[in-house]
């Protein structure tokens, strides 16, 4: 593992723990309203305070479990639907090809944006669990093409036909066989489809068509945009959340990285 | 006859693992020099390193490659590039995977003689292109084909056909054949066998089959665990290999004609790179291993004109 | 023949799926249009309107849904795309046709400009693995991390309000007519630096890497190798032998996201008050327009679609593995 | 952006227009804009930051009431030209009333219940009504004249995009981009012609960029929600930056669903209302921009001075908690360890809901929030989306949620949108007005009297019915005031309206903007 | 006569246009090799995954025992197959032992993966390898360890060895033919080496353009070649013994016959009959046939 993916994967587990522990080590109710309003960091209040008096260093803090709770539910529920689709598409060729690319096409155009809002508006409470399994929703048939196009090529090879010849059932070849082949680009999906989630999210709290209930880094933008931060210069009422979202991303793409050259022997440096 | 192409002392490692161990060979003008050995001995990787090829991680720590008198290894990529093809052309193992899938096959031909003959016009390439391909039997209008379009045989030729292209002094082919069936195989030879005689270039043939060696080179190297072990004429191998591995391999192969004969074989497994045995890297799987054997490493040596064997057996003649 | 008769028919029922969905997706929301306007429009009309409104939108008779499928698909037929509720009575055509220039202006060229300099840059990067190029992937990595409209917010107070070089708003000068003149050219010019850039750092990070990791699989390939032994200038190689065969994944990504141009860039148009489809839609969303919703999805899913086939044709005609002969 | 001298830019947050001039539509350019105000002029002037000053005689130089305001006889200006030459003619008049009522879909500004509008012969207009329209007097002489030469030719004028606007107002369409509609000043026209040359209505597509355009003088005019005023606004140039956000005869208030238990009970939904922190609203959730509620009516001062009830003249809220708690101990609800319970026993707790993107109203719900907490009773935020909302709202699905009020020439428009018992709608079904079901035949008898009334006193006596009721019932509770505000610059032009000089609600929007406009002169 | 396992009549397979194999008829008897050997791209793969049941035919019918199998399973439990590439057909992600033990899983076999492994002479502690921790040969041995693991009676071999060096390639070869005495194994060896069909088979199939066109027992056709495509082919196999002869140019791809002979356009000894008809079988020696023209009035005159 390359010094990248290290870094990659130590911002996402700091990000990772703060998410479970935010909550407990917050130094304030991040919706509580204090007497210090739009003040600048300082020892009291770190990251400074809103315009009503948040402490924004608590926000992010407690918000930072909604964008690690939607990036990983949303990478694992869109990857299983676009291993699901496309695996099998792919492997299975024919009319089940056509039928199950119709569908990921259909997918691919439903826009997203209606999708979410009105899915959201339907339920009573949008809590983020159901916000991310509406984006994977979303989110899944472009890597279901990919899954499909790469599982085609896979599916004549000759360890497949093997196993074939071996006497195994198809279930257990594309789970087994075909499967673990594609983890380079499983991987690299889920990542991609992390950074996708986040982002979407986020700007789903910006444009304040998602419950702001709870709290996300998301939320605290649309906050400071929606009270105009950056235009009255209170640059940390919006820089630490969008920091800590470009680091994430950043991170995730480093790890993608790391990914591809762990499963592609050719971009590993020496060979084992 | 003064060689074209010298290689001296040549290592070549990949990362911790020394896939080629101090090999010198020479290569005369107009000569079949063939190299066999077990797989994974290091051939591909000597072709590689001598055409400054070699992918990374493989290195080269030590040597020299001559070739008329001036050191490939020490050329800058410039110079290189004026010498590649034009004096030395390489047909890679696995030519499946050798020709560009998306441009056609005269657009690959096309691109050496533009790059390297710039005072050619397109007509005069085009009917090059032509002639190479007619020269190995492919019908000239496959000129615009893509490869997948062709066979694995036609490939291979195409490769051939675009090694020829500017008349290298030397032209380096590794396994061109494996893929073949032996009636392609041998009409692609004995083609280049016509044309060597006629244009005068020199072959390194590197190939398994040691039939088609012995039939069809001047000389032959053989190479175990990265070194070169014996080196002789082709004939002379044939009748009477000297090292125990060469005599091993001769053994192994079964003959199409005359009474059938007992296959020997070689007991034993192939050394694994990383843990080479000490000494000769073939006394654990040698009939006539003695102490020595498993201490040092035996040097190549002359025994005879133009006959060079490494082995203890031979050391004691002398 | 046939497979052709076959491609025809499994896009042509992706289309009817697609439009379908298309018609259903707006009425699931909840809330109507009238409700929609009168809270839209907040105390600034008193709900004494709504019955006028219903009238208005002509949604005083109430249809079964089954009906308004029948009757859709009727008017689509004739190529018919309705009255917009938000900008009523404009048609939505018109509505479309009005914003559709800007966003394939916009985003089409952006997008472009991002295919061609990513790619271009993952090239380098490929073929020159280990070098700088390499931890510049990091960097526009992090640039295209950063939330867009946050960058976009950010470029504003740095390039229009600190130092005034560039307009903060709007597709060209608010004085300005559309029509064929330098001025309103180098206007509309001047209006699209900033999204322009900024839709193009944010962008072309995903093209970079895709590019590289493609180029690094296919630096490896024998054919690079055989292209170096032919003693082919560097150039050659590079584009015509590694990048020519890498780039294919590239490329069909790219027809793709053509097909997603249309859509608009929704942040971009917010922040930069730049007139697009992206913000259109959005109203229309907010507005419960159904039938501006319908043609907006219309067209990104015709859009969609014809992109799916450029990507299957492009890839036919850059790979000629995949040409089928006889 | 450079402006050249001598035009007026006015901007609003809409997004991107199409080109419909229509002046009958909301969803028109003209309509958003607010421009087919300065081509279409109405009969008479309202001032709603001062409801009961006078109207200003426009196009109708005399109006007269008869028959207790069912009917009305306009006296129409003379030498009044549309701006295609022809002359204003009294069957014009009458026939921008006849269309109201002909396309009722067009009726959507004021819903006007005209039942005959015809011209007289001595060129007076007389337009009857099935109803009195006391209450709406002053909608039915600021309606808009249209030009019965042009729009009686007009086949269906509810989707008639009217391309070339003839209008007897001092401007006229110039050129129009999806961005931008520019009008400008016509040769002639009844009256001195305005010294503003020409009028840029610019829209931008949200707040900020508008806040922005502001900020820089790219726009000079507009109305938009600022959170920070002074330091976004005003103190870019404080010697020119000018905003004034008055009052009208509407408000903003926390609606509570009254068919639920414990919020049926009126007690606690007085208490609820000692402890809401006015204040804080007005600073911290409305910046500053919301006028501050000051009467327990409900009634927006300075705007409803003349409306309030002798013995609440001088009422004004004041956050009393003990007074809170006192009204809650004798209505049977006890009050321990910091928990509220109703006389059941049950805690009482509610939820206040709010669509997510109104960042004021969560943040006023924040303070409620905090507030409600000093009496025991535990409230949570929850945000949904704007239509969830919408529609939550009106089927009545909600506990508490911040909703503005209509607004109208007298505080009838606002008390019926409260309380009126004979528009209630049962839970799940749309309401369009009374969203929290209050329901009180008393309240309900009282706006129908005033509505009704022959006379002054029998008015004053059923509205002070109705203050009465909102004081002592609070079937919602207010919170702010509705403002008609705007933000100007004097860089270019003076002469807009102030607390000083009130002559009119300054949004670019409201009819007045033509009153506004002809008041601007260049600044020195 | 050793029993007949496997039994194929009629074999065709028609892939789009190109008709791989045509009506190949092919019989394989316990403790036999059969060697198929043949021009590259004649259908000998194609033949071996048809009676592997990997493709299926376009025509013609595969009698196991005498009968035709429908389930698959119990097919597979008695046919397996070992590809041509090594390094293809193992799982690159799975180690040695999982590739062993699913077999016997499948197929319910008590036997351990360790025994298999000593099948096969490889040492146990390479179970715990992965694949690319094997050289070619020993991949190659356990490709067939795992053929084996489901006890079948049939062993389909695609070119097994021609990836590897002689040495190794004498290994598996001896391996197989071990096997096929113990085992009393039905072997199909498929390659382009006829030396080693002469010294491992028994009997030698030689295919050209989808049929085959000489059968018979591997010495006398290797030695006595009768159809002239297979005396082509045993002319142009590398011989230590010779120099360089003269030898024809490279003969163009010639393009596929519809009726008669399929190596009419390159047969030196080609008559006018057949560009017409398809050649019959006729004996041309003990147990060995050629499909040509030029045995038919010698076997006619026999008979
Ligand atoms: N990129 C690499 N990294 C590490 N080891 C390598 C690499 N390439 C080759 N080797 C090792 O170097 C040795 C020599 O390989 P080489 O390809 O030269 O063998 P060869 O003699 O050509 O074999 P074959 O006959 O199978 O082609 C082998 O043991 C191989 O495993
Ligand atoms: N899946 C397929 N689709 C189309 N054509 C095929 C397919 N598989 C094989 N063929 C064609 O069928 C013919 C026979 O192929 P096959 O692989 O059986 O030949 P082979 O005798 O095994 O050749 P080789 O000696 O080169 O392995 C060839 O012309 C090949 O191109
Ligand atoms: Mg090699
Ligand atoms: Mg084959
Ligand atoms: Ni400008």
């Amino acid at each position: 593992m390359n010094f990248k993916t290290k870094l990659g994967l130590g911002i996402v587990a700091f990000f990772t723990i703060i998410a479970v522990i935010g909550e407990w080590v917050a130094p304030y109710d991040p919706s509580e309203m204090g007497d210090d309003l739009l003040s600048p960091p300082s020892g009291a209040h770190w990251f400074g305070t809103t315009m009503t008096g948040q402490d924004i260093f608590s926000q992010v803090l407690v918000g930072t479990r909604g964008v690690m709770v939607v990036g990983l539910v949303c990478g694992v529920l869109a990857t299983f639907l676009s291993i699901l689709v496309g695996v099998t598409a792919g492997f299975l060729g024919g009319a089940a090809d056509e039928a199950l690319s119709m569908l990921s096409n259909v997918f691919l155009v439903i826009p997203a944006l209606p999708l979410i809002i009105i899915v959201a508006s339907m339920l009573p409470s949008a809590d983020t669990v159901l916000i991310a399994a509406v984006i994977s929703l979303t989110a899944w048939a472009w890597g279901a093409r990919v899954l499909r196009a790469q599982t085609m090529s896979l599916r004549r090879r000759d360890f497949v036909e093997a196993a074939r010849a071996s006497g195994e059932r198809t279930w257990r070849i594309i789970v087994f066989e075909v499967l673990p082949n594609l983890t380079a680009v499983i991987a690299s999906g889920f990542v991609g489809t992390v950074i996708f989630a986040v982002m979407l999210q986020i700007t789903l709290s910006f444009v304040g068509v998602v419950s702001l209930s709870t709290w996300n880094w998301g939320t605290i933008l649309f906050w400071a945009q929606s009270n105009q931060a950056l235009g009255q210069g209170a640059w940390w009422w919006f820089v630490p959340a969008g920091l800590c979202i470009a680091l994430l991303g950043t991170a995730l793409a480093l790890i993608n990285f790391g990914i591809d050259e762990y499963a592609n022997p050719r971009l590993r440096k020496v060979r084992a | 006859m003064s060689p074209v192409l010298e290689i001296r002392d040549l290592s070549v490692d990949y990362g911790s693992l020394r896939a080629v161990h101090n090999v010198s060979l020479s290569l005369r003008a107009g000569e079949v020099l063939g190299l066999a050995g077990e797989s994974g001995s290091g051939k591909s990787t000597l072709a590689y390193a001598a055409t400054r090829l070699l992918q990374p991680p493989g290195r080269v720590p030590s040597g020299e490659v001559l070739f008329k008198g001036q050191d490939l290894l020490t050329l800058t990529e410039k110079q290189l590039q004026v010498l590649r093809w034009n004096e030395i052309a390489i047909v890679f193992q696995g030519a499946m995977n050798a020709l560009n899938p998306v441009i056609s096959v005269g657009t690959q031909i096309d691109d050496v003689l533009r790059t390297h003959r710039p005072a050619m016009t397109r007509q005069e390439r085009a009917a090059r292109g032509r002639e190479l391909l007619s020269l190995v039997g492919i019908p000239v209008d496959r000129l615009t084909a893509y490869p997948h379009q062709l066979s694995g045989g036609m490939r291979q030729r195409v490769m051939i056909a675009m090694a020829l292209a500017l008349e290298p002094e030397i032209v380096i082919m590794d396994e061109p054949t494996t893929a073949l069936d032996v009636v392609v195989q041998r009409q692609i030879l004995g083609q280049m066998m016509r044309l060597r005689e006629t244009l005068g270039f020199s072959i390194v043939f590197i190939t398994h089959d040691i039939s088609l060696l012995v039939e069809f080179s001047d000389r032959i190297a053989i190479m175990y665990g990265g070194r070169v072990v014996e080196e002789a004429p082709a004939a002379e191998i044939y009748r009477a290999a000297k090292h125990p591995y060469s005599q091993g391999l001769l053994g192994s192969f079964p003959a199409l004609r005359g009474p059938r004969r007992e296959l020997r074989g070689i007991p034993g497994s192939p050394p694994d790179l990383r843990s080479m045995p000490a000494g000769c890297p073939f006394h654990p799987r040698c009939p006539h291993a003695m102490d020595v054997c498993g201490e040092r490493m035996p040097s190549l040596d002359s025994v005879e004109v133009r006959r060079r064997v490494a082995c203890w057996l031979e050391e004691a003649h002398v | 023949m046939t497979f052709l008769l076959r491609r025809g028919l499994f896009y042509l029922i992706t289309l009817w799926a697609a439009i379908t969905a298309n018609f259903l997706l707006p009425r699931l929301l909840p809330g109507d249009p009238v409700q929609a306007m009168i809270t839209k429009l907040g105390g600034r009309l008193n709900s004494d309107a709504m019955a006028s409104l219903y009238i208005l939108f002509g949604l005083d008779e109430k249809k079964s849904l089954w009906e308004q499928y029948v009757d859709y698909w009727g008017t689509l037929l004739r190529g018919d795309l309705g009255l917009s509720f938000t900008f009523f009575p404009t048609p939505v055509a018109d509505v479309l046709s009005q914003s559709l220039p800007w966003t394939l202006g916009l985003v089409g060229v952006t997008t472009v400009i991002a295919f061609l300099l990513g790619t271009l840059m993952g090239v380098y990067a490929g073929w020159k693995r280990g070098s700088w190029m390499d931890t510049l992937i990091p960097v526009t990595t992090f640039l295209s991390s950063i939330p867009y409209f946050w960058l976009g917010l950010i470029a504003i107070s740095v390039f229009s309000v600190t130092f005034p070089l560039f307009p903060a708003s709007g597709g060209y000068a608010a004085g300005l007519v559309p029509e064929f003149s330098w001025e309103f050219a180098g206007s509309v010019l001047e209006h699209a630096v900033l999204p322009g850039i900024t839709i193009v750092v944010s962008s072309v990070a995903g093209w970079i890497l895709g590019m590289r990791n493609m180029m690094v699989t296919v630096t490896a390939e024998d054919y690079v190798l055989v292209a170096r032994a032919k003693g082919l200038s560097q150039r050659r190689i590079m584009f015509a032998y590694a990048a020519r065969n890498a780039v294919l994944p590239s490329i069909s990504g790219f027809a793709l996201s053509l097909g997603f141009i249309v859509g608009g860039a929704l942040l971009v148009e917010m922040v930069f008050s730049y007139p697009g489809l992206g913000y259109v839609l959005f109203q229309g969303i907010g507005a419960k327009d159904y039938p501006l919703m319908q043609g907006v999805f219309l067209v990104i899913t015709l859009a969609v679609l014809v992109a799916n086939l450029l990507a299957d044709v492009g890839y036919l005609l850059l790979d000629p593995r995949t040409r089928r002969e006889g | 952006a450079t402006k050249a001298s001598g035009v007026l830019t006015v901007g609003m947050p809409n997004g991107p227009l199409t080109e419909n001039h229509n002046p009958f539509l909301p969803t028109s350019a003209a309509g958003s804009l607010g421009y087919r105000y300065v081509i279409y002029e109405p009969l008479a002037f309202v001032n709603n930051t001062r409801p009961a000053q006078d109207p200003v005689p426009w196009l109708a130089t005399k109006w007269d009431w008869a028959d207790n305001y069912r009917k009305v006889t306009f006296t129409i200006r003379e030498n009044v030209k549309w701006s295609d030459g022809k002359p204003l003619t009294a069957a014009d008049v009458a026939f921008s009333y006849e269309i109201l009522k002909k396309w009722p879909a067009l009726n959507n500004r004021d819903s006007l219940k005209v039942e005959t509008a015809a011209a007289t012969p001595d060129g007076k207009v007389e337009v009857t009504f099935a109803s009195p329209q006391f209450v709406n007097r002053n909608k039915v002489i600021s309606a808009m004249i249209v030009p019965q030469h042009v729009w009686s030719t007009v086949a269906d004028p509810t989707t008639y995009t009217n391309p070339n606007p003839v209008g007897t107002g001092p401007y006229q369409v110039k050129s129009f981009t999806s961005q931008t509609v520019t009008v400008t000043r016509r040769a002639e026209y009844w009256q001195e012609l305005p010294k503003v040359p020409e009028i840029q209505y610019t829209s931008y597509n949200d707040n900020t960029a508008q806040t922005t355009a502001l900020a820089s003088g790219a726009s000079q005019w507009s109305y938009v929600f600022i959170p920070d005023y002074q330091k976004l606004y005003v103190d870019k140039d404080p010697k020119n930056h000018k905003l004034w956000f008055p009052a009208g005869l509407g408000i903003h208030g926390l609606w509570l669903n009254t068919t639920v238990a414990p919020f049926d009970n009126a007690a606690l939904r007085s208490a609820m209302s000692d402890v809401i922190d006015r204040e804080a609203i007005f600073v911290r959730g409305e910046a500053r921009l919301f006028p501050k509620l000051e009467s327990p009516t409900g009634m927006p001062l300075p705007a409803g001075e003349s409306f309030l009830a002798p013995e609440y003249k001088s009422a004004r809220f004041e956050v009393n908690v003990d007074k809170a708690k006192q009204k809650l101990t004798a209505a049977g609800f006890t009050l321990d360890g910091g928990v509220l319970r109703a006389p059941g026993g049950k805690p009482v707790t509610i939820e206040l809901t709010n669509p997510s993107g109104w960042s004021d109203y969560l943040t006023v719900l924040d303070i409620i929030k905090g507030d409600l907490k000093k009496i025991g009773i535990e409230a949570t935020v929850r945000t949904q989306t704007a239509d969830a909302w919408t529609t939550d709202f009106a089927n009545g699905a909600f506990q508490g949620s911040l909703r503005w009020t209509n607004t109208g020439a007298t505080p009838y428009e606002m008390y019926q949108n409260i309380m009126d018992g004979a528009e209630i709608k049962p839970i799940g079904q749309t309401a369009a007005v009374n969203f929290g079901r209050y329901n009180n035949p008393e309240a309900t008898a009282a706006l129908a009297e005033y509505a009704n009334a022959a006379d002054d006193a029998t008015r004053a006596k059923s509205l002070a019915v109705l203050q009465k009721i909102m004081v002592e019932q609070v079937p919602m509770i207010p919170t702010s005031a509705g403002p008609i505000g705007a933000e100007y610059s004097t860089k270019s032009w003076v002469g807009w309206p102030s607390e000083e000089d009130p002559y009119g609600p300054p949004q670019a929007t409201l009819p007045n903007a033509l009153q506004i406009v002809m008041k601007l002169k260049p600044a020195a | 006569m050793n029993e007949v396992v496997l039994e194929a009549e009629g074999l065709v397979k028609t892939y789009k246009r190109v008709r791989a194999v045509q009506d190949v008829s092919l019989v394989l008897r316990r403790g036999r090799v059969t060697a198929l050997v043949g021009e590259s791209g004649s259908g000998k793969s194609t033949v071996a995954k048809l009676l592997a049941r990997l493709v299926e035919p376009t025509e013609g019918e595969i009698l196991l025992d005498g009968r035709k199998v429908r389930r698959v399973r119990e097919y597979r439990r008695k046919v397996q197959m070992v590809f041509q590439d090594p390094f293809a057909s193992l799982n690159p992600i799975h180690t040695i032992r999982y590739h062993l033990t699913r077999p016997l899983k499948i197929h319910k076999r008590q036997e351990t993966p360790e025994e298999l492994m000593e099948r096969v002479q490889l040492p146990a502690d390479f179970l715990s390898r992965y694949p690319h921790e094997l050289s070619g040969g020993q991949r190659q041995r356990v490709a067939i360890a795992r053929a084996l693991a489901a006890h079948p009676e049939v062993l389909l071999a695609d070119e097994p060895v021609s990836m590897l060096d002689v040495s190794i390639r004498l290994g598996v070869l001896n391996l197989l033919l071990d096997l096929k005495e113990r085992l009393k194994l039905a072997v199909l060896y498929i390659t382009h080496d006829i030396a080693s069909a002469r010294y491992f088979a028994d009997e030698t199939f030689v295919m050209y353009g989808g049929q085959i066109v000489e059968g018979g027992d591997s010495e006398s056709v290797t030695q006595q070649p009768a159809h002239p495509y297979t005396q082509l082919l045993i002319e142009s196999a590398p011989d230590p013994e010779r120099s360089v002869v003269a030898l024809d140019a490279p003969a163009e791809e010639a393009a596929a016959v519809s009726a008669g002979c399929q190596f009419a356009a390159r047969c030196p000894k080609v008559q006018a009959r057949c560009w017409i008809d398809a050649p019959p079988r006729s004996d041309v020696g003990a147990g060995h046939w050629a499909a040509c023209w030029l045995y038919v009035e010698t076997a006619g005159a026999a008979a």
